[in-house]
């Protein structure tokens, strides 16, 4: 058996949905960030597979950059966030989002 | 491309991701987080993109694993308790995964093999960043360094 | 003449500008001076309009986003001119009403230029910039300058108008991507072959439609009015009712009725359910109002409801309405939206008046003035009769019109809206008697009658009343060209 | 002469109009240039009239019109018009007189009242409106004109408008008419698609022409109704008559005029004017919509006079009797007798706005006071008064030989005798006689026999300003017979085109001894009657009225005119007032909450996510408590300021639109 685009695109769309899984359900803000890091992991997986699968290859390889620059982008969130989340504790004493409610209209 | 490979990678990346995603404590699901994305770089590896799989190894593995370590030891006193988990953010997600899957199964254009391409060597990656897409990486560079720089003032002690 | 347009557009947006910098005892005559120079333009452009000539007057055309097809387009045929000429005539009636603080003189000027703007542009997108550009002021006059309950007013207004928007640019935005052109005249052409094709279609009908639905308002569309034009300081409620209404009704003419012909017909008789709707439970619930601006504002859903049913009898006949029909209808559409502009106008200045001597404006809250404030009464009377379709005043002429075009296509909706003549006349009968007859009430023994700047106000706007609904071909020669050129596109 | 006086017949209602601008921009004071403007435009309009009239004698069935465009909306013109034909003219001349006797009469009646200048002003509006109305050559213009002299009823009801009884009476008189006119409006508008035109002459193409009539076919029947729903609003006619017994909240020279001598049988002109509407299609004269107009009139003219028995208010006493005429005339339109109804009207314009003046004059004798029962012997004290009042009286209760009324009813009868449908009206309007002068009787036998009681004793006789007007139209309600009579009917001539032929043999008819029966029946049963009454002395004031002592439960039924007004207030006004609760609590909470319930998918969203959390639960309970706080309270919630919600609004956004992707396919 070959996998198909298909398949990679199933199983890109499971890794997002539990990112969002993640990012939903839970009350710590760490799990939000992990939630999101997955679902730009699943954006980037999508990149690859659609790279690979296309019928005549780019050059340059589109695909592979956009990866490459969000890999960096997602680098630097994640380090903002986290450090973000370290203020929010320090400063509310908490990392549960739903004492976090500042954005409250 | 393996059909037997994909089946033992996507299983073991979407096990380590649920884990991630369920697990009460914070560290196990660290842990988890880790295994995903080494899943997801195996991903890469089978398609061919081994230099984007070994950046994501280094770069999420390496470091942003390692940063999530560290915040969860800097916010030691609130991790264990990680109180409430919100049912409705499961209905959310499965109504997406289940629209996504419905959506990918309904394009017949998706149902394509892989055709044979040239390997994707280094240095191809190499002349590409440094001549179409030498401004991109610029601006990367740019925002790296300001993410770094904004990171640390975020996190520093304040001064009284 | 070349240029006129633009700078009717632009000189309400200088005057804004210079009203915000000069000192706050200035702000009133500049706001004056401004709008006498922007209505000096304005009847420069009546004056050398060609009524005879159909299709645009004016036009200036330059390029702005060629991209995304957004042009500088701006033209008049007559019914942008008959609503050039009402913006004209009611935002310095409306800075006459009451003395406003300096910033709500600013952000009216900023409306009015949005107002003309609206009305001239001939391009989606900067009739859209100028559509949302009058939101925003109107907006800002409830939240910050009105009276009780101005944040959930002003929230709902704003939540209700800018969602209709919303759905009316995404509307959009799908026919440019099939169409490729946001020109107003180039669309209606292609209208009449169906703009797009299947559930799309629908869709792009479907948010249009409450687009402008909202801002008209029609049933059920209308809850945001009455507590938007309650809370409003007066001379607010008059601009909004004379002129930010027109906008939805002018959208329906200009967007709706030559772009989606075919979907209007197969929904027709829906569409003239609400529109009967709007005619007959509007009064009922006016009826039921204390707060006589309320009162009015709920008679203003009805007379738009009018201008309603004649464009939805007219658009969703079955058969083709005949020529006497369809240019009945439409002009008394054109009619009714000038006639209810400085109606309801001045119905509200009158209630503004009441409300500065009394202090309050619960229909019970007066009493007997007659005795004490004929000229306040007799004037006021005669604004009520006209809003209430009394021949001989303006109101008649529209209204009549209306039922005359929509009852030979549209019999049965037509006769149960004739309802909605009635309460109105119901509804104004009652006021009459709670505000003028009776024994004098206590509180109204030291009101003084018409002041003399109220009366020099107050008399020429009666006086136009009676004008047109006595000898209106004055009126009628501004829009009939443009009419007969609809009616022929509708046919 | 003939053209100028055709081309200029605008002038006729514009000059009282133009007069009553001119009084109302003059000050309270100045009340005799008040009083002097609108007398100088009335005569203006009655030398107007005349000289209008004088052509419509040359030639039979003079019709003259002059048509105009109003305006061109599109392409199309709205055209008006004045028509001048026997109809016309002779409603100008009976209009215009009678309004000239009534301005002078109030001069003396409002000498007191402080607002006499906006009276005059008022007076003179409706004058002009009147007189247009019977121009009209167009529905249209007939429509406006209705709409203007109901506005001048309504504030003319509503002149003493400190009185709280007068402001509701105008109101009621307002929104009755309305109701009726909304019928007519319609009745219009479906004439005009059907026709094309609402003009009534326009040389073989207007409406009521063979080739507009041609165009109606079956739909005339409807229009026909329709069109009369707007004459049973301003005649009075049963179920709409319940405003014109209120009316008489009004100074009583409005009344005089308004309400009994030309406004209020402007229905019975409107369905003379289309007649030939009504009877298009009949056969032997007989229509559907035209039946409906002989038994709405049999009602009305019944109920009326049955009613009028039994009141105690002397003006409305005289209302009641002017809505039993009104329905007398309407009958006689019904089954074929145009031109009788038409004598009837203007015969009875003369005597009834003589027996309201008369009335007013009693009224003024009396110190404003209103009831019968507390006059009496007025005969000795107000002698002209009561001569003049007598005529009228016999006048009305068609006295044979002398008096106007007479020679009218008995045509109307007449007329009523051959109608082939059925011969129930005609035996009903012959009791309808009787009741006629049995009311009447015992209205002058309270009023002006008998000693004087508390109201009386200290009555006068009014001034010459009053009393001259009164001889005036005394004179007119005998003399006018002398054009009625059977012997030399020229006005029936007149009105129906055709040469009238003397004949005094004709003079002599069974009919005459019919009604000189039913009359002496009705004034002798008047008398046995009340005989007592008016002889009671001042101290057992005749409160008990021997009606009541015989049949005390039938009075009372007369005496609270049927209960049709507790009747409308109970069901027609509940349901309304009900219907207007309805809609604001509708408008309120239901639409409110509808809108409110789109806005609050987004609410959803806040209360799934955090439907575990307290917070949730919190605002759930603030939300069901407060249920009414506003759209923007509770989109607010949406903004719980938790980023997860976003998130998930995000997420099922994308799904939505996800979603949309594919059902648009």
């Amino acid at each position: 058996m070959t996998p198909t685009l298909q398949i990679f695109l199933i199983v890109s769309a499971a890794l997002f949905s539990i990112g969002l899984l993640a990012a939903l359900s839970r009350r710590h803000a760490i799990f939000i960030l992990i939630g999101i890091e997955m679902m730009l992991a699943a954006a980037n997986l999508n990149f690859i597979a659609f790279w690979r699968f296309a019928p005549k290859p780019h050059q340059p390889p589109v695909g592979v950059m956009l990866a490459l620059f969000s890999i960096a982008i997602s680098a630097a969130e994640a380090a903002v966030g986290l450090a973000m989340v370290i203020v929010a504790y320090r400063h509310y004493r908490t990392t549960n989002v739903d004492q976090l409610d500042q954005l409250k209209g | 491309m393996n059909g037997a490979a994909f089946i033992v990678i996507s299983i073991l990346t979407l096990a380590a991701a649920l884990a991630a995603a369920t697990l009460r404590k914070l560290m196990h699901a660290a842990l988890s987080f880790a295994v995903a994305f080494v899943g997801i770089a195996a991903f890469f590896f089978l398609l061919g993109a081994e230099f984007v799989g070994l950046a994501l190894v280094f770069i999420y593995i390496g470091a942003v694993a390692v940063l999530i370590v560290f915040t969860i030891l800097l916010t030691r006193r609130d991790i264990e308790k990680d109180r409430g988990f919100n049912w409705s953010g499961v209905i959310i997600a499965v109504a997406v995964f289940c629209g996504l899957t419905w959506a990918i199964l309904k394009t017949a254009s998706l149902s394509i093999v892989a055709p044979h391409i040239r390997a994707l060597t280094v240095k191809r990656i190499g002349e590409a960043l440094m001549t179409s897409y030498v401004w991109p990486l610029q601006c990367i560079g740019l925002l790296l360094t300001a993410a770094l720089i904004g990171a640390l003032v975020l996190a520093m002690e304040e001064k009284r | 003449m070349v240029g006129l347009i633009t700078a009717i557009i632009f000189i309400p947006l200088l005057g804004a500008l210079a009203v915000w910098i000069w000192p706050q005892k200035n702000a009133r005559p500049l706001a004056l001076i401004c709008n006498v120079i922007s209505a000096a333009c304005a009847l420069a452009l009546w004056r050398n309009f060609d009524a005879t000539a159909s299709g645009l007057q004016f036009v200036e055309r330059h390029d702005w986003i060629p991209a995304i097809g957004a042009e500088y387009l701006v033209g008049v045929d007559g019914l942008s001119l008959l609503l050039v000429l009402l913006t004209s005539l009611i935002v310095p009636f409306a800075f006459l009403a009451q003395p406003m603080p300096r910033g709500s003189y600013a952000t009216v000027l900023v409306m009015q230029s949005a107002l003309y703007g609206t009305f001239t542009a001939q391009n989606f997108i900067l009739w859209f910039l100028f559509y949302e550009m009058s939101l925003i002021p109107a907006f800002l006059l409830i939240k910050i300058w009105g009276g009780e309950n101005r944040d959930r007013a002003a929230t709902k207004f704003f939540l209700y108008t800018f969602l209709g928007s919303v759905a009316m640019l995404l509307s959009f935005l799908g026919i440019y991507l099939a169409r490729g052109t946001f020109d107003f005249a180039t669309l209606a052409g292609l209208g009449k072959n169906g703009l797009l094709t299947g559930n799309l279609a629908w869709l792009a009908f479907a948010g249009v439609f409450v687009g402008l639905a909202v801002k008209v308002p029609l049933f059920p569309f209308h809850t945001w009015l009455p507590d938007a034009y309650q809370a409003a300081p007066t001379g607010v409620s008059m601009v909004l009712t004379g002129l930010l209404s027109k906008m939805g009704v002018y959208g329906f003419v200009r967007l709706l009725l030559p772009l989606f012909p075919n979907q209007i017909r197969v929904v027709g008789p829906w569409l003239l359910v609400l529109a009967v709707c709007s005619i007959v439970f509007a009064p009922l619930a006016a009826w039921a109002q204390r707060d006589l601006k309320r009162m009015v504002a709920y008679l203003s859903i009805n007379h738009l409801g009018y201008c309603m049913l004649g464009l939805f009898a007219l658009a969703a006949s079955p058969v083709v309405a005949a020529g006497v029909d369809a240019h009945a209808a439409l002009s008394g559409v054109f009619m009714q939206i000038f006639n209810h502009g400085i109606t309801a106008a001045t119905l509200f200045y009158f209630v503004g008046l009441l409300e500065q001597r009394r202090g309050l404006r619960g229909i019970d809250d007066f009493g007997g003035l007659m005795q004490r404030t004929p000229l306040l009464c007799g004037w006021m009377s005669a604004a009520m009769f006209s809003s209430l379709g009394l021949p001989g005043l303006n109101g008649f002429i529209g209204e009549f019109l209306i039922f005359k075009g929509s009852f030979a296509v549209a019999g049965p909706f037509t006769a149960i809206a004739i309802i909605g003549l009635l309460v109105t006349a119901i509804v104004f009968a009652r006021a009459m008697q709670a505000l003028f007859s009776g024994p004098l009430a206590q509180s109204c023994s030291a009101f003084p009658d018409l002041l003399r700047t109220e009366r020099l106000v107050i008399v020429p706007v009666t006086l136009l009343m009676f004008a047109i609904g006595i000898a209106p071909q004055f009126m009628f020669n501004i829009f009939n060209t443009t009419v007969v050129h609809m009616a022929r596109l509708f046919a | 002469m003939n053209s100028g006086i055709i081309t200029n017949l605008w002038l006729i209602p514009a000059v009282p109009c133009a007069a009553s601008l001119a009084i109302l921009s003059l000050s309270n004071a100045r009340r005799k240039s008040a009083a002097v403007l609108a007398v100088i435009g009335q005569v203006f309009a009655l030398g107007m009239s005349i000289f209008a009239f004088l052509p419509t004698l040359q030639t039979n069935s003079f019709r003259a019109v002059q048509n105009f465009t109003w305006f061109t909306f599109g392409d199309q013109a709205l055209r008006l018009g004045f028509v001048l034909d026997p109809l016309a003219a002779a409603m100008l001349v009976m209009i215009s007189l009678v309004g000239l006797c009534i301005f002078i009469f109030s001069i003396g009646y409002m000498a007191g009242d402080k607002n006499f200048v906006r009276f005059f002003a008022y007076l003179s509006f409706f004058s002009g409106a009147m007189l247009g109305l019977v121009l009209a050559n167009s529905l249209l213009l007939l429509f406006i004109f209705w709409e203007l002299v109901g506005l001048a009823s309504y504030l003319l009801i509503g002149f003493w408008i400190e009185r709280p009884s007068a402001a509701a009476a105008a109101k009621k008189a307002f929104i009755t008419t309305r109701i009726g006119d909304m019928g007519f409006f319609l009745g219009m508008l479906w004439l005009y698609k059907r026709s094309g035109t609402l003009l009534f002459y326009d040389g073989g193409s207007g409406c009521l022409e063979s080739a507009g009539l041609a165009t109606l076919r079956a739909s005339a029947t409807f229009i026909a109704l329709l069109i009369f729903c707007g004459a049973m609003g301003k005649s009075g006619q049963f179920p709409l008559h319940v405003w014109l017994p209120d009316a008489m909240e009004g100074p009583t020279p409005v009344s005089a005029l308004i309400h009994a001598a030309t406004m209020v049988a402007a229905g019975v002109f409107l369905v003379a004017r289309v007649y030939p509407l009504f009877s298009l299609g009949g056969i032997n004269g007989v229509t559907s919509s035209l039946t409906v107009v002989v038994w709405i009139g049999v009602t009305t003219a019944l109920m009326a006079a049955l009613i009028a028995i039994a009141q105690a208010d002397i003006k409305r006493i005289l209302a009641y009797s002017t809505v039993s005429q009104l329905g007398l005339m309407m009958v006689s339109l019904g089954v074929g007798g145009v031109a009788a109804g038409i004598m009837h009207l203007l015969a009875h314009g003369f005597f009834k706005a003589l027996l309201f003046l008369g009335s007013g004059s009693v009224i003024h004798g009396c110190q404003g006071e209103h009831d019968i029962r507390k006059m009496g012997g007025l005969r000795r004290l107000m002698p002209v008064t009561f001569v003049t009042y007598a005529v009228g009286m016999m006048a009305l209760s068609g006295v044979p030989f002398f008096f106007s009324g007479a020679w009218t009813k008995e045509e109307i009868l007449r007329a009523t005798e051959h109608w082939p449908r059925s011969h129930a009206p005609y035996f009903l309007m012959l009791a309808g006689v009787v009741l006629t002068a049995l009311y009447m009787t015992r209205q002058i036998i309270y009023v002006f026999f008998g000693n004087s009681r508390v109201a009386s004793e200290r009555a006068h006789e009014s001034p010459r300003v009053m009393t001259m007007p009164l001889i005036a139209l005394a004179v007119c309600a005998i003399f006018f017979s002398v054009v009625l009579t059977p012997a030399w009917p020229w006005l029936h001539a007149y009105l129906r085109g055709e040469p009238a032929q003397f004949d005094v043999a004709r003079l002599i008819q069974p009919m005459v001894f019919v009604s000189l029966v039913l009359v002496g029946a009705g004034i002798g049963l008047g008398i046995w009657v009340y005989r007592k009454a008016g002889a009671q002395d001042r101290q057992r004031s005749a409160e008990i009225d021997p009606l009541e002592y015989a049949q005390p439960a039938l009075f009372r039924f007369l005496a609270n005119k049927m209960w049709i007004d507790e009747l409308y207030g109970r069901t027609v006004i509940t349901f309304s007032w009900a219907a207007a609760r309805l809609s604001d609590w509708m408008d309120r909470y239901f639409w409110d909450g509808l809108v409110r319930g789109f806005g609050a998918v987004g609410r959803v969203f806040a209360m799934l996510t955090t439907s575990v959390d307290e917070h949730g639960i919190n605002a759930g309970v603030d939300e069901t408590t407060a249920g009414t706080r506003g759209l923007g309270r509770l989109m607010s919630k949406a903004h719980s300021g938790q980023i997860q919600t976003y998130l998930a609004a995000l997420a099922v956004g994308m799904l939505a639109l996800l979603l949309l992707y594919a059902w648009l396919g």
